[in-house]
């Protein structure tokens, strides 16, 4: 039954692939792109893969399709055709590589072999002692916050430099005098309907996505996926309402603050595990118990990595809306 | 399944807009299958999965009718294939 | 070839086949954009093959259930892996989104050879 | 007893949900034009959401479970809708006015 479905899943997977790879309107590349990754997330899902599935289903139907319809907005939508001399090159090396690849696949174990080596190193160490050292179920959140603790870190750490990156390359021209404007005055508020359902709506997801963050722990979910939820409630507010009210109900700096506080608070808990010390991010040193400990550790980072990953996609979303399209050179 | 349809639609679909509408289209499916599925492995708490899309879904579909209204008032005309 | 071992790496041809779809959508085309969504079909090939490799046959997501009789798992790791680095894809995703908006706007013009023309 | 026809019928809801999804996807693929294929995808989208989350809540009972079928449902039943209306106003707002003659060629001419 799995099978069947995976099978027809990553056909379809394939398929889409290929739609995008062919259209010349990069709008319809856009919407294809959303298809493929929600066709993605269920394929996770059915790999049980569940917190993963729920981080691409919070990033990848709206944030994305959001970030490049509004890059889009401001260049064009058309392709205007490949490098024609370099195609039948590409063709052959792409051929080439996909028959090396799939011959360097039949030596690998099948699909869900419980012998395969990735299943023999660390993670049955992590699946056994998850219970006993966080006491909590979630596993993934465990590894994510506590186990990998460094790589989290260090993720968070792109993701600060990305959006700080997009501030620089797009920002350049906020408040540098008159040509500076805010484009989108009025937003979908003449559209009744969406305004009336969204109003309703954004509640609803910053609920969910707290519950995301602080239920981490037990369900799938965590900080990067409340941090995506959050920002796209966020996003769905300034679409509704226009730039200029969703930039005076939250504003730049706030959104700057977020990110830098949540990455400085992930920061901040493992210096602070240091100087009770322990090593750098070593939540049990934090209390008297260690379990309590590492739990409450965990909650900060989380909180953290969320208030982070919202404030950076956030920014980088304003960046895009804010910015005003140049004439286009015909 | 529909999903086949969807894609399908998506991949011939004649307008940009039949694009847009089995991309929305696939969204609640995906709602829908992630419901069923995680019923039927029983694991009923990965409801949220299904929640999640079915709140997150309406945004990239009102991001178009904004992209699409942005286009006509800046004058630059409107979408075609 | 049985079919057990056609089904056992099914997964693993589609990632490569995703994979070089994508590596030719970056490589062959000469729309900047166009070359960002090959990018990230490549980069969703790579989480495919990480979340396929995290499952284990008739095993369910590790989150441990209480009460379950000898249950079996799949690998968290590479899920963390993938979990963290969906977010910081979209995030890179969008800085070279950012990078391409600002050549539009110095260049007027997205495509490769009409750059490389305009130098 | 009352055990028995409760799944029965929440089986039956299941299988119409399943059939409205297919009927749906159909009518995408066999209508002439952009709105007629709006109304089939929305229309059957809210009848399968109604069925296939009443089925799902009478097999799984009076738990959790239940309560976050009912959000969800609630949800998708604001959400789809509201989609559709967007869609079919970028749609008509675009220039996408004659029904039947929506080929690509056309729409130049229906241009405002």
């Amino acid at each position: 039954m799995t099978i069947v479905f995976a099978l027809f899943l990553l056909t379809l997977l394939v398929v889409t692939a290929l739609a995008i790879v062919r259209t010349k309107n990069l709008f319809i590349a856009t919407m294809l792109l959303s298809i493929f990754s929600l066709l993605m997330a269920v394929n996770f899902f059915i790999l049980d893969a569940a917190d993963v599935a729920l981080t691409e289903a919070a990033v990848g139907a709206g944030v994305t399709t959001v970030i490049f319809l509004s890059a889009l907005r401001l260049t064009s939508q058309y392709e205007r055709g490949s490098l024609a001399s370099s195609r039948w090159i590409a063709v052959i090396v792409v051929v080439t590589t996909t028959v090396l690849l799939i011959s360097g696949t039949i030596n690998t174990p099948n699909l869900g072999d419980p012998n395969a080596p990735v299943h023999q190193h660390v993670a049955p160490f992590y699946l056994e002692n998850t219970e006993a050292l966080m006491g909590f179920p979630n596993v993934v959140t465990a590894v994510l916050s506590s186990f990998r603790g460094y790589d989290t870190l260090g993720e968070v750490f792109v993701v600060f430099i990305a959006a700080v990156g997009v501030m620089f390359i797009l920002d350049a021209r906020q408040g540098t005098g008159p040509e500076y404007e805010l484009r989108v005055e009025k937003g979908l508020k003449h559209h009744l309907i969406p305004r009336a359902v969204g109003g309703l709506l954004i509640p609803f997801m910053l609920l969910f996505g707290l519950y995301v963050q602080f239920h981490g722990e037990y369900g799938p979910g965590g900080g990067f996926q409340a941090g995506a939820i959050v920002a796209t409630a966020f996003i769905l507010h300034a679409i509704l309402e226009g730039e200029r009210t969703a930039l005076k109900a939250f504003s730049r700096n706030a959104q700057m603050a977020l990110i830098i506080g949540g990455s400085t608070l992930y920061g901040a808990v493992g210096v602070v595990c240091m100087l009770k010390g322990g090593t750098f991010l070593d939540y049990s040193v934090l209390m008297e118990d260690p379990v309590t400990a590492r739990q409450v550790g965990i909650i900060i980072i989380e909180l953290g990595v969320g208030m982070a990953v919202c404030g950076a996609l956030l920014s980088i979303f304003h960046s895009f809306a804010a910015r005003k399209p140049v004439a286009q050179a015909k | 399944m529909t999903m086949v349809l969807a894609v399908a639609r998506a991949v011939k679909g004649p307008s940009i807009y039949d694009r847009v509408l089995a991309a929305n289209m696939f969204g609640t499916k995906t709602a829908l299958l992630l419901a069923v599925v995680s019923f039927l492995f029983g694991r009923m708490d990965f409801l949220d999965l299904a929640l999640a899309y079915a709140l997150i879904n309406l945004v990239g579909v009102l991001a178009v009718l904004e992209f699409v209204e942005g286009r006509i008032e800046s004058g630059k005309g409107k979408l075609d294939d | 070839m049985t079919l057990d071992a056609f089904l056992g790496h099914f997964n693993y041809w589609v990632f490569a086949i995703l994979l070089m779809i994508g590596f030719y959508a970056v490589i062959a085309k000469g729309n900047l954009i166009k070359k960002l969504v090959g990018l990230s079909i490549f980069q969703s090939a790579v989480f495919l093959m990480y979340i396929s490799m995290s499952k284990v046959e008739g095993g369910t997501a590790p989150i441990l259930q209480a009460g379950a009789v000898d249950p079996i798992y799949s690998n968290p790791l590479p899920q963390v892996l993938i979990l963290t680095a969906i977010v910081v894809g979209v995030a890179t995703l969008s800085l070279g989104l950012a990078i391409v908006v600002r050549i539009n706007e110095r260049y007027g013009s997205i495509e490769e050879r009409e750059l490389l023309d305009a130098d | 007893m009352i055990e028995v026809a409760i799944e029965w019928l929440g089986n039956a809801l299941l299988i119409v949900g399943a059939a409205s999804v297919l009927i749906g996807g159909i009518g995408v693929i066999r209508m002439p034009d952009l709105y007629s294929r709006m109304h089939a995808s929305s229309l059957t989208d809210t009848m399968a959401t109604l069925a296939l989350f009443s089925g799902l809540m009478l097999h799984s009972g009076f738990t959790l479970a239940t309560i976050k079928l009912m959000a969800i449902m609630a949800f998708l039943l604001l959400t789809g809708p509201t989609a559709t209306y967007a869609l079919a106003n970028a749609a008509f707002r675009s220039g996408i006015e004659q029904p039947r003659s929506l080929n690509t060629d056309d729409q130049e001419k229906s241009a405002p």
